[in-house]
């Protein structure tokens, strides 16, 4: 690794454009960083497994990524721990393609379809097979296609190359306008509570967080401190903010491709961002369960939860 | 049947090293009528193969043009068959299908195209080498696979650039003797380059003598008026023969000079 | 004047010696990398170990599952190959015997080369959806290039002679391809060969970790996506096996082809 | 035996008509493009548009940070290019004169070819950290093999004549590397080296592509996450231009080499 | 300086396409004391390029071997310079690089280097074209680069394959005077190929003629007793000349014509 010294955090995110893990970049954008004495140099490493890997390899401080890379790792002996959540529910849209071979209107009409995921073992592709399972059908009976998270998810939607896929923001929200909403028919929705209590049985699922090793965590509480303060800010400003004054403050880029696309993908995405930063146990239970469910690794590990998390970091209020 | 005309032309070739383009030939003019077999001499480098380049159609001239016939030539001459200087067989191709390039590439059926590869192969002397590959010859087995795969396309027109160079001499009467008989009565027009003046006139109608370069062109031509058939191997002693040969090496050696001190100023030449 | 028939009968000898020293090296690599993981000086979550390695594709052959997905990897490999080699070739042979043309189309075909394939995945997935043909586009997007380059200059390099010497005997334009340009090009065109066999195995497994429900380049990505590091090198290892079971086969063609060789 | 003067006047009067040729393909194929995205046929979701394209470039250069961002990939592609060549350049004749030893390791070398380099990416990290240098391996794993194979056989190819001549006249082995193989394998190396400007250029951008903060890989993979087709291809474009001015390097350094051909 | 002893060696090259091994040179035994000047002639495709090759230390014969001055040969014959029947020059030099690279090789300056290549340009009489590349020059004038090329480094054994072959016979005479200059009291042993037989005689201390292949080896050896130094224009016009010519004339024309007969079993010669 290179350029840690000078009080410097290398933060890895797991995709940056993804809205999932706006708060990390907007924290920086909105100088939150700075103002807490920390210089964060933001590094986008494509995939939550990526920089997962950054971080196993040393090459990043802190990940922004998803919580579940932390029980996978505890699994691999690698104990990290999420210190900061900035998704209280997954967002995850399970959706309907217009041009899907076969009507599909129910889970249960899955079988044997193919459904998009945006690789196979990400956290998509176990929502897929969670859901597959909740809903009485084998976790294999709907076959999973890697189709990425950005234009390649919509034009597979879109195609009808794919069934049905599990979508993230802003792909789903880009759908949604191209082909407009009334052909987009939806099986789950889980950016909104309604819809994480309805497919998931709880009230909250971590989703995106910032994790790190526990080491450095604690070798570094101090700036873990100031990294979980900056990243509540950015979460008052989006729940104090509309969505069009929150992608005013984003990166000008990420507007270009459609200004309102953006604004409303935000806008549509702040019930699911933690008012707090603070993780739920329930919730993190919840994840466990479906990990454990799907991965003989982890089922066969011993796992403590308790040890995946934290909420010390995060300002009380 | 093919008549040869040179209608003033000169090539030259760009310079690459900076410098002035090199005028190899210039303003050369000749005939050739049909049927006649026409041996060209000349100090080395004056412009021999350059000419037959030219006649050939490979290089067009920087001024004048080669008439066929009468027809202005546009590349390549189809009527012609050339033996060049280089060595020109395919590295892939035994021997067998070399010699029988010209006719596979006029569609001749393989049975027939191998016999007559073979009959030719034989006439050459290379009769057991039918499988080897070029790079499996020796020099003068290289050159004669060459000569057969020129003739037997029988070409209207044959340029030959020193054909029997590398063979040995009693070879290289065996050759000079099928190509008078494959030449005698065909009709046939023949341009053959020759540093061997001896044999040059005993093959030739007529012998034209090329000045030393830059800028060559002939100096002399010599009709040589003995009788047909010749007897290749006692021509040399008739009179009529060294007589012609006596007046052609006047020509030649004062050029060959002319080229050697041209390029070499001082030197003392020891004869 | 080539090499005599002396070294004749030590041949078999050599290549006995060739397959020890084969073995040595693999053996030493090995080796050295099971102990590196066990002293910790290799992370396993990294690199794994060999023994790892080797117990995971036992199990994918007892299994059985894997042949349907090598056997798509390498449906698309070999497409790949052939279909980006044939086009590689014929575009070369065309612009090398067409130089105004070549010198048109020169910038541009620069210019596509410097593409880089990756971002260009969805508009695979729109052309040629998510079955096996966006991976073979994949595919021959790196091949072409490869082969095209080669197969121009090796064209523009036959000698001069030959070509003047065929074409005297009455060569035609597609006579001279067959019996002096493919030929003399030839030694180019299986250099290239050599390289694209592996780029058309990296188009299939990069496309297949784009986006796909098959394939090695899809398991790997599965396995990545579950840090299981050990699955991933298998998929490389099986890989790396049947592009040399593939080069050996381009290799067969290449002495038959090139035999008059001394 | 090759071509005489008449045709060198007319080598202006040819450029022009290879300029004004190149112009017409761009100008139909940008305004085929753009009807195509104004009447539909084109999703300009996918393929965005030329005039928007334009004003991105624009929009970029006038804000000027674009060329923080293009020197970055540049530094990236052109020490993938110079190492990569350097390398395939050193062991592809170390091979080429070995032929034991090339034998040995043949199987390796192929192997380590079709490795999947995206897959590697994580190791590269692991190395090279996020900073330029892990761009520069990928680029550079792409760039040694197609120089390595072409050296190869292009020091294989050289006329045995010239080597036993050379050799006749006191050549030891390291100037029959300079004065004999080197200058002989020129042309392949070139060859090898116009692909490989190309592929140094997609190493870096795939490079950036799977990690980084900085370079038009970056760009591009930022725009791809929003959906901002005008700028993905902007950055295609700016890249291919910049490959355009590298290779123009290339081949003023091979005409200089390469000087003493007809 | 340097004697050459061959000790029965016999060399063949494995047959590619099937059948046997083809051995061109078999059992040749044949001592060249140091400072002789020896002319081998043969057939073409005898096996004299072959016998050069081993000398030169570039083919290992099958069986016996080759000592230079009693010491088996290993390898490149580093005493000796080698003029390849073949082109050997270096397409990418000039006509002066190509000049000087024996002594670049040996790491001379460049300042000398050039001056003594130029020196020998314009011995082979090529001054003017220092600055050419190969593929500039003619046939004749790429063979006497080659020869200066060779001659500039000055070595103890001198092969040569057919050297003038390509030259014409004014030009061809120079280079022999040049050649017996470079060699008289340089103590130089000098291996010769050639097929002019006057030539071979005019320039030699013996001629040994070759048998036709396969198997070949040496079937006669004559010694030229002529006086040296040899008036090269006037030589062939001597009694004792004449006398050697016509023994070793009979000598090599019956090889020839089993060589010829060989290949071609029906054939009718026509002499
Ligand atoms: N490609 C070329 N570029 C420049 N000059 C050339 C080229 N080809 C030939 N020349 C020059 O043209 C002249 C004539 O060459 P040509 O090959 O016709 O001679 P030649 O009479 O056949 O000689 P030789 O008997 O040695 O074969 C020579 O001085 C040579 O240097
Ligand atoms: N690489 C090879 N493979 C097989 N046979 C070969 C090879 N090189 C030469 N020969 C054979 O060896 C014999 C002698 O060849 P060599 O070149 O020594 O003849 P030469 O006496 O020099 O003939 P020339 O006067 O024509 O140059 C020939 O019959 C040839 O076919
Ligand atoms: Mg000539
Ligand atoms: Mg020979």
């Amino acid at each position: 690794g290179s350029g840690s010294g000078g009080g410097e955090v290398r933060l890895g995110i797991g995709g940056q454009p993804l809205l999932v893990f706006m708060p990390t970049t907007l924290a920086d954008r909105l100088g939150y960083y700075r103002e807490e004495g920390l210089n964060v140099r933001l590094e986008d490493l494509g995939s939550g497994a990526k920089a997962l890997q950054a971080l196993q390899g040393g090459s990043v401080d802190v990940v922004s990524g998803y919580y579940d890379h932390t029980i996978q790792m505890q699994a691999k002996n690698r104990p990290t721990t999420a210190f900061v959540g900035m998704l209280r529910y997954p967002s995850f849209v399970f959706a309907v393609s217009p041009k899907a071979s076969k009507p599909i209107n129910s889970f249960a009409d899955l079988k044997g379809a193919k459904v998009g995921v945006t690789s196979p073992g990400s956290s998509t592709d176990f929502f897929l097979k969670n859901m597959l399972v909740r809903h009485g059908l084998a976790a294999t009976d709907a076959a999973p296609q890697a189709i990425g998270g950005d234009a390649s998810a919509v034009a597979a939607m879109e195609n009808g190359q794919v069934d049905a896929a599990v979508m993230l923001d802003p792909a789903y929200s880009t759908l949604v306008k191209r082909i407009g909403g009334q052909n987009v028919k939806v099986l789950s929705d889980t950016r909104t509570l309604d819809g994480v209590q309805r497919d998931l049985g709880v009230t909250s699922y971590p989703a995106s967080a910032l994790y790190s090793g526990s080491s450095w965590l604690t070798d570094n509480p101090e700036t873990a401190r100031k990294l979980a303060r900056a990243i509540k800010r950015a979460l008052d400003f989006i729940h104090s903010h509309s969505g069009a004054e929150v992608a005013a403050k984003m990166p000008p880029e990420y507007s270009a491709g459609d200004a309102a696309i953006y604004a409303q993908a935000i806008e549509a995405a702040k019930s699911a961002f933690s008012p707090d930063g603070r993780i739920s146990p329930e919730g993190a239970e919840a994840v466990y369960g479906v990990l454990r469910q799907f991965t003989p690794e982890i089922a066969n590990a011993k796992i403590d939860v308790s040890k995946t998390f934290t909420n010390d970091y995060v300002p009380a209020n | 049947m093919a008549e040869i005309t040179l209608d003033g032309i000169s090539i030259s070739y760009p310079a690459t090293n900076g410098g002035e383009p090199y005028t190899a030939i210039r303003d050369v003019r000749m005939n050739v009528p049909a049927g006649r077999f026409v041996s060209v001499v000349g100090p080395t480098g004056c412009g021999k193969s350059t000419l037959l380049n030219a006649v050939a159609g490979l290089i067009e001239p920087s001024t004048g043009q080669v008439l066929i016939d009468g027809q202005p030539l546009r590349g390549r001459n189809a009527r012609a068959g050339y033996l060049f200087q280089q060595d020109g067989l395919l590295p892939w191709k035994t021997v067998l299908d070399n010699v029988a390039l010209g006719l596979q590439l006029r569609g001749v059926p393989t049975e027939e195209r191998h016999e007559r590869a073979r009959d030719w192969i034989k006439r050459v002397g290379l009769t057991g080498f039918e499988r080897s590959y070029p790079h499996q010859l020796s020099g003068g087995m290289r050159r004669r696979t060459s000569v057969a795969q020129t003739w037997i396309v029988d070409p209207d027109i044959l340029l030959m650039d020193e054909p029997f160079g590398a063979l040995d001499v009693q070879t290289r009467q065996i050759m000079e003797n099928e190509l008078l008989q494959l030449w005698t009565g065909s009709g046939k027009t023949v341009l053959f380059v020759t540093h061997d003046l001896d044999e040059a006139i005993a093959l030739s109608d007529e012998v034209v003598v090329l000045a030393a370069g830059p800028g060559s062109h002939p100096v002399g031509r010599y009709e040589v008026t003995l009788d047909r058939p010749r007897d290749l191997l006692n021509i040399r002693t008739q009179p009529a023969f060294t007589e012609i040969y006596a007046s052609i090496w006047a020509d030649l050696r004062s050029e060959v000079m002319t080229s050697y001190e041209r390029a070499n100023p001082q030197a003392h030449l020891d004869d | 004047m080539s090499a005599p028939t002396r070294k004749r009968t030590s041949t078999t000898k050599r290549q006995i010696t060739v397959r020890a020293a084969q073995v040595a090296v693999g053996v030493v690599v090995l080796a050295g990398w099971e102990l590196g993981a066990a002293s910790g000086v290799l992370d396993p979550f990294f690199f794994s170990r060999p023994t790892a390695i080797a117990g995971q594709i036992v199990t994918w052959l007892t299994e059985g599952d894997i042949f349907r997905h090598l056997w798509i990897t390498l449906e698309e490999a070999m497409l790949a190959l052939l279909i980006g080699a044939a086009a590689g070739l014929g575009v070369g042979f065309l612009l090398a015997r067409a130089p105004l043309l070549a010198e048109i189309l020169d910038p541009y075909i620069k210019m596509l080369n410097a593409l880089p394939r990756v971002v260009l995945a969805p508009i695979f997935l729109l052309w040629f959806g998510l079955g096996i043909w966006s991976k073979v586009a994949f595919g021959f997007t790196l091949v072409f290039f490869i082969v095209f380059f080669n197969t121009y200059s090796g064209i523009r390099e036959v000698n001069r002679v030959l070509v003047d010497n065929a074409r005297m005997l009455g060569a035609k334009e597609g006579q001279l391809l067959r019996h002096v340009f493919l030929p003399s090009a030839l030694s180019w065109i299986f250099s290239s060969l050599h390289v694209s066999v592996g780029f058309a195995i990296v188009g299939a497994v990069v496309g297949e970790y784009l986006g796909s429900s098959e394939g090695i380049g899809f398991l790997i990505s599965q396995a990545e996506g579950v840090f299981d590091t050990t699955a991933v090198f298998a998929g490389m290892v099986v890989l790396s096996a049947v592009v040399l079971l593939i080069d050996v086969g381009v290799h067969r063609v290449e002495r038959y082809l090139l035999r008059w060789r001394a």
